[in-house]
């Protein structure tokens, strides 16, 4: 943390503001986009800028994982999931509901009080991004010294995910 | 840098996919904007860590965890979609409304 | 245990085994049953010779309202010879009723009830506590249900059964609340310094004897509460013997005699106490007159008799009163006894089935010509010596030497006067239609049995001796002091005056005239008429008291139902609109879900955000 | 000899017994009955023991306490004791569980079942012996609750009728009574950080102020109120009665309606004494209008479980005027009036149960008439419970009613002349009570026809009622059984309010 003024931006707080609005701005495009199709890809987009914010906020091994896992297998079974609903291809007005009203004020205030919380609470807090970003090594170390049990937890919830999924699957099951 | 800006970034995610969650009707997009929430959290996550800057690197670590949940879910989520969409020809949430209750 | 208790306890016992195994023998059910009273008596004649009590109070020191058992008793004169007198009867009912009840199936829960009837009145009798009182005193109510609904096969029993119940019971909410304004103002249960306390306290003793008297009215069948007496005729003769002489209306007198100090202090309430005897002593009188049913003659009898006392008492003489309740029981249940021979005879109570029986039945023509004799009041039985002395006690008060106003003794002097004619009228009519004339109906009469005729000899021996008692100082008049509850004073013989001599015997002339008049059997009349039928008092009952009750017991059925129950399923209801109402948003859209929860939360947190920064 | 052991054994025992039928599967059925009748044995041979532990000379404290920290987060503990308040109606509840397993082994009720049957008596015990002897506010909330399951189940599936519009309206209504309670006990804990009822009656309570404990007052009356049942919150009971089983109405009328006023005199009166010396002469009011009210509204019944649920309705009135007048003579009234109550209820409902067995009905319309003919002993329980229900003089039922208006007299709240109005109305509904009964024992009784045409008491049947026949006679002649008991308690409770009086 440093004292300079509060107005003075820095480089990295540019490179921030920018990624940051992309990552918004396509953010925007998936919620809003008559295409089902474009909606993934602007997701990618999204996603992807925000990868770029961890690595601005020197979260590297966080940022390559938002890569390998959201860019890289999400988005990727996202799409496998509209290939197999036979989502429409083209524009297609019914993508959206009837609540759109509702839903968009609800989602202003969220954003507003949320909003209105952050900067009331931090908005002169300065952040230190100029150190040693967290590796891979950093955050191996992290994870399997003091978040071990939670990590391997975690492992068990996978595959009992990957159980259930099979199981949901499978055609013979469920109907 | 501020730490306000990735605090916005991620309140401005989370918003965008609250709205996307309530007004879309097909059910991938709504998972879609569940991720958009989800990475909003990360976001916040991971500044917070870097604000704090401690060896235990919570913030990362559980931003890693969330990541990991949040592809399980897709995971289940799609198996769950595939299965309403066998069932009834489509994945409109709209539609799926077998839980309402009629007047009586 | 003390001899009091002891003499209470052997019929409640006899009682209790007698229910319990009575049905297996009906030997050993008369046994025990006789047996009971018996040792009351033999206890009672114990106690008798202990003469004079100096200690009076039995207390077993607990004497507060949580106490083990109100047991604390007295045993004065007045109680030592009311104990006897209610044995003795008692003895007599029983025995008799080993004949009388013969072809009765249920003669075990019947003799029972009686012994258990003379325990509770025993109780009263000797009682030294209030609550002990209670206890007794509705026991008696009780049993004098059970009774007189012996047979209840028969309506007429069930429902005079319930009317006497009742009816007695509406005095007892005034006898209850009296004795707890009583425990209440006094701060004591012991009778003695309860009755010593409220006869200090004007108030206190007008309020509290007030109460009481109405619980007398009812036991002791006055007006208006009197209207049970003879309907009470439903139940066997022996209990009509009993009832009618030692238990039941002897205990409304007994109680204003043990409670007599605090009613002295209270001339309002001896004022009501004579209007109110004067009624009922005339109107019964003449009731009397006009019945068509051998006992019911002798019910409404009782009832003017009982006016006596009351109005001894209200005049001021406690020993007028308690020699004329000894004396009347004596006769009375020798006349109920020996009706119950006739009926047993003859198969019917109606008078028009009943005469000349005079040559079939010799004792008990003998017996009841002397009971009805001492009834009327001619001398030297003893119905004339105790009437007289309540004369007397009358012409005391009109002299003003009483705590009453003049007027009063006038009054109750007039009534009494007028009341010897018509009770010699009613008792020359009842025994010319039984006993004179030819033979009504049909069949062979034969005499009762010995079992039977016993008692009735055996209470003819005090009916035409026991007058002379009171003559002498050291007898009567000495023994029935009741030093329990008042200080010892220096009795006077109960002696009959001039004046009232000659005044009682021209009433009683004209009144033998009367009678001969009406002794026809075509002047009989089927009890219909309005005389007949007491004046409409049960008319009364039933337009002031029953009808009201039972159209608000219809309201609140009706409350109940309609407006309780309907609030309660309005509610029930109102939840279930209210929740069909809601149900309709609930149309499994999810989305509208999230949104309306997340409307909440927003605005839950936005009113948290601001409450906490203001 | 420590003895601690005994209260928590008495809960145990049901509740494991109950667990061990569970799992027991159907072979079960055969020997449930015999086996409730052994677990109610234990649990009476148990609560003779605590009699015998109990010490009179201290029966104002605390006796056998048995304590545990539980939840301390909500100042919630397990705390288990008995004193004179509370120790005869253990009793009581031991000794009506007994008769009832006894009267269960040859008549389970339709359709049978035993195992089940059975089982939740017992739980129902296990609810009932905790509500008394908890000490603890949310522990004697909780066992307050475990009471209503058991009973619904036993109205809802071995009633008849409308069982199962009787057994919801049951619970709705009772269960709405003890939310409200639930809160005012919330109430309480929160203002005095404790749930010690104990410490709560030791002074705490009154450190709330005036419109605290007032508020709280309410509300936990409102509760117990409904419970009792006081008019006009009694409609659940009529309903209740009629369609439950006999042995879940003489459970209902027997012990649950004493939770009711025990609660009253346990928590209320001395917790909140300020508030309780406000509300006590409308407490009178309520409970003056439901003695007569209960009283006619029996006259008008047409069914023979309804006269006595009415009944219960004018019994329970005399029990609230004893607890209204905050004396102690009105107090002592009240818990020997809930004892006697309990006794004498419980064997008119056995009777009456009894006389559904044989005739299948309780409606007046279709009942024969002449049963001391046709059943002599059955017809003498049915009057003899009758006379001692209207309050006859040596038998229990007298001394509640008769000391509540010696009570009444002398009231410990200022309004004597108040109180004194309502003495007389009070001894007016004692006649109106024998009015009624004796109308039943007229059309029930009574009656032309004297031939034994029906099955009269039978052996198992007098095993299960003579305890309570017995009891009838014995309190109503030494009613100082109860008394001596109760007496030191209730003297503790009510200085607690003299310091409340104005």
């Amino acid at each position: 943390m440093s004292d300079r003024s509060l107005l003075s931006p820095t480089g990295v707080d540019v490179v921030f503001a920018l990624l940051g609005a992309v990552a918004a701005a396509s953010a925007l495009m998936v919620v809003t986009t008559r295409q089902i199709v474009h909606a993934a890809l602007w997701l990618v987009v999204s996603l992807g800028a925000v990868a770029g914010c961890y690595l601005v906020l020197t979260a590297e091994f966080v940022a390559w994982m938002q890569v390998l896992i959201y860019l890289g297998a999400v988005v990727v079974l996202l799409l496998f999931g509209m290939m197999l609903t036979r989502a429409p291809i083209g524009p297609s007005d019914d993508l959206t509901g009837t609540n759109r009203l509702v839903a968009f004020f609800a989602s202003v205030a969220v954003t507003a009080v949320l909003g209105v919380l952050v900067v009331d609470a931090f908005g002169s807090t300065m952040i230190d991004v100029s150190g040693e970003p967290s590796s891979a090594a950093v955050m191996g170390e992290a994870l399997f010294r003091y978040w071990v049990l939670p990590f391997e937890a975690l492992s068990v919830l996978l595959l009992s995910a990957l159980v259930g999924a099979i199981a949901l699957s499978k055609p013979d099951e469920g109907a | 840098m501020h730490l306000s800006l990735p605090l916005l970034l991620s309140v401005s995610l989370f918003g965008i996919g609250v709205y996307g969650l309530l007004v879309r009707r097909n059910a991938i997009l709504v998972l879609m904007s569940v991720e958009l929430m989800l990475n909003g959290v990360n976001v916040s996550l991971v500044a917070f860590d870097v604000f704090w800057a401690e060896a235990l690197r919570a913030g990362q670590s559980l931003a890693i965890f969330v990541i990991t949940i949040a592809a399980a879910e897709i995971g289940l989520g799609l198996a769950i979609l595939l299965l309403l969409y066998r069932m009834r020809g489509s994945i409109a949430i709209d539609e799926a409304t077998d839980l309402r209750e009629d007047a009586a | 245990m003390t001899a009091p208790l002891v003499m209470v306890l052997i019929p409640a016992v006899a009682a209790f085994v007698g229910l319990l195994v009575g049905g297996m023998s009906r030997a050993a059910a008369g046994a025990i049953a006789v047996a009971g009273p018996l040792g009351a008596l033999v206890v009672a004649g114990l106690l008798a010779t202990e003469q004079p009590w100096t200690d009076p109070i039995v207390d077993t020191g607990f004497h507060g309202v949580l106490q083990p058992f109100p047991a604390a008793t007295v045993v004065d004169g007045l109680a030592v010879s009311v104990a006897l007198m209610v044995s003795f009867v008692a003895t007599l009912v029983q025995i008799y009723s080993i004949g009388y009840m013969k072809a009765e199936p249920r003669y075990s829960s019947y003799a029972a009830f009686v012994s258990l009837f003379t325990a509770a009145m025993l109780a009263v009798v000797v009682a030294g506590d209030l609550l002990l009182l209670v206890v007794g005193w509705e026991v008696m109510g009780l049993c004098s249900y059970l009774l007189i609904g012996q047979n209840w096969e028969r309506q007429e029993a069930r429902r005079a059964a319930v009317k006497a119940f009742l009816v007695t019971k509406v005095g007892d909410i005034g006898f209850i609340v009296g004795i707890v304004v009583l425990i209440g103002a006094t701060g004591t249960t012991l009778v003695p310094n309860a009755v010593q306390a409220a006869s200090s306290d004007p108030t206190v003793a007008t309020v509290a004897s007030g109460l009481i008297l109405l619980g007398v009215l009812g036991k002791s069948a006055q007006f208006p509460l009197h209207a049970w007496l003879p309907d009470a005729m439903a139940g066997p003769s022996p209990v009509s013997a009993l009832i009618h002489a030692a238990t039941m209306v002897a205990a409304g007198v007994y109680v204003v005699a043990r409670f007599y100090p605090m009613f002295l202090a209270a001339p309002g309430v001896l004022t009501a106490m004579a209007v109110i005897a004067c009624i009922t002593m005339l109107g019964a009188a003449v009731i009397s007159l006009v019945q068509s049913d051998l006992k019911r003659v002798l019910a409404w009898s009782t009832v003017s008799q009982l006016a006596y006392m009351v109005a001894a008492l209200a005049v001021g003489s406690r020993d007028a009163a308690v020699f004329h309740l000894l004396s009347h029981a004596f006769f009375k249940a020798l006349l109920f006894l020996a009706a119950g021979a006739i009926i047993h005879a003859v198969g019917s109570s109606a008078l028009r089935d009943i005469g000349g029986l005079r040559r079939s039945m010799p004792v008990t023509f003998m017996t009841m010509t002397i009971g009805l004799l001492a009834l009327v009041g001619v001398f030297p039985l003893a119905g004339f010596f105790s009437k007289e002395s309540v004369l007397v006690a009358a012409e005391h008060a009109a002299a003003g030497d009483e705590v009453v106003a003049p007027w009063v003794g006038w009054l109750v002097l007039v009534v009494a006067v007028v009341t010897i004619a018509v009770t010699a009228a009613y008792a020359v009519r009842l025994w010319m239609l039984t006993w004179a004339g030819p033979r009504r109906g049909n069949g062979p009469i034969h005499e009762a049995p010995p079992v039977m005729y016993l008692p009735l000899v055996l209470l003819a021996v005090p009916t035409l001796l026991f007058g002379f008692t009171a003559l002498d100082v050291s007898a009567l008049p000495t023994w029935i002091q009741a030093n329990a509850t008042e200080p010892l004073g220096t009795p006077a013989a109960l002696t009959p005056a001039l004046v009232t001599i000659a005044l009682s015997v021209v009433a009683l002339l004209i009144g033998v005239g009367i009678g001969w008049r009406s002794r026809l059997p075509s002047a009989i009349g089927d009890g219909t008429s309005i005389l007949a039928r007491g004046l409409g008092v049960d008319a009364a009952y039933d337009w002031l008291v029953v009808r009201p009750f039972l159209v608000l017991v219809g309201w609140t059925t009706e409350f109940d139902q309609h407006v309780i129950q309907r609030t309660v399923s309005g509610v029930g209801s109102g939840t279930a609109a209210t929740g069909g109402r809601l149900q309709r948003t609930q149309r499994g859209d999810v989305q509208r879900y999230v949104s309306t929860a997340l409307t909440a939360l927003i605005v839950a947190v936005v009113i948290t955000l601001v409450t906490v920064a203001t | 000899m420590t003895s601690n052991w005994l209260l928590p054994a008495l809960l145990v025992v049901p509740l494991m017994a109950a667990g061990i039928l569970l799992v027991a599967g159907r072979r079960a059925e055969r020997w449930a009955t015999w086996f409730g009748v052994g677990v109610q044995s234990v649990g009476l041979l148990l609560t003779l023991g605590a009699l015998a532990e109990f010490k009179r000379g201290s029966a104002g404290s605390m006796q056998l306490v048995v304590e545990a920290e539980w939840i301390p987060e909500l100042l919630v503990d397990f705390r288990l004791g008995v004193d004179g308040i509370s120790l005869p109606l253990v009793a009581l509840t031991s000794l009506l569980g007994w008769c009832a397993a006894v009267y269960t082994v040859r008549r389970v009720p339709e359709p049978g079942r035993a195992r089940a049957f059975v089982g939740l008596l017992l739980l129902l015990q296990v609810g009932m012996l905790g509500t008394f002897m908890a000490l603890d506010l949310i522990l004697f909330f909780l066992f307050f609750e475990v009471v209503l399951a058991p009973m619904w189940f036993l109205i809802a599936f071995w009633g008849s009728g409308e069982r199962r519009r009787a057994a919801n309206t049951f619970i709705l209504y009772t269960v709405l009574g003890s939310v409200v309670m639930l809160v005012g006990f919330l109430l309480v804990i929160v203002k005095t950080g404790s749930a010690d009822m104990v410490e709560l009656a030791g002074g705490l309570g009154e450190q709330m102020s005036g419109g605290a404990q007032l508020a709280a007052a309410l509300l936990i009356l409102g509760g117990l109120a409904v419970k009792t049942p006081m008019w006009p919150f009694h409609t659940w009971l009529p309903d209740a009665h009629t369609s439950a089983p006999t042995v879940g109405s003489v459970l209902l009328a027997g012990v649950l309606l004493k939770m009711g006023t025990y609660g009253m005199v346990r928590i209320v009166v001395p917790t909140l004494p300020d508030a309780m010396v406000r509300i006590a002469p409308y407490l009178a009011a309520f409970a003056v209008i439901g003695i007569l009210y209960g009283a006619m509204a029996s006259y008008g019944q047409q069914d023979l479980k309804r006269v006595i649920a009415f009944s219960s309705v004018g019994h329970m009135g005399f029990v609230l005027l004893g607890i209204s007048t905050l004396s102690v003579v009105g107090i002592n009234a009240a818990l020997f009036g809930n004892i006697a109550h309990g006794v004498i209820t419980g064997l008119l409902f056995f009777v009456v149960g009894g006389i559904k067995e044989r005739t299948g009905t309780t409606a007046f319309a279709s009942l024969p008439r002449g049963l001391y003919a046709s059943a002599p002993r059955l017809g003498f329980l049915l009057g003899f419970a009758a006379v001692a229900s209207l309050g006859l003089p040596g038998l229990a039922g007298f001394w509640g009613e008769f000391l509540a208006l010696v009570g009444a007299y002398h009231p410990a709240v200022p309004e004597h002349l108040y109180y004194r109005a309502m003495l007389v109305l009070a001894a007016v509904g004692m006649v109106l009570a024998a009015a009624y009964f004796l109308r039943v024992l007229r059309r029930v009784g009574q009656g032309p026809g004297s031939e034994k045409t029906m099955d009269d008491v039978a052996a198992d049947e007098w095993l299960s009622w003579t305890p309570l026949i017995a009891l009838t006679v014995v309190l109503g002649l030494v009613p100082v059984l109860v008394f001596e008991v109760t007496d030191p308690a209730v003297r503790m409770v009510v200085e607690s309010v003299a310091g409340a009086l104005p």
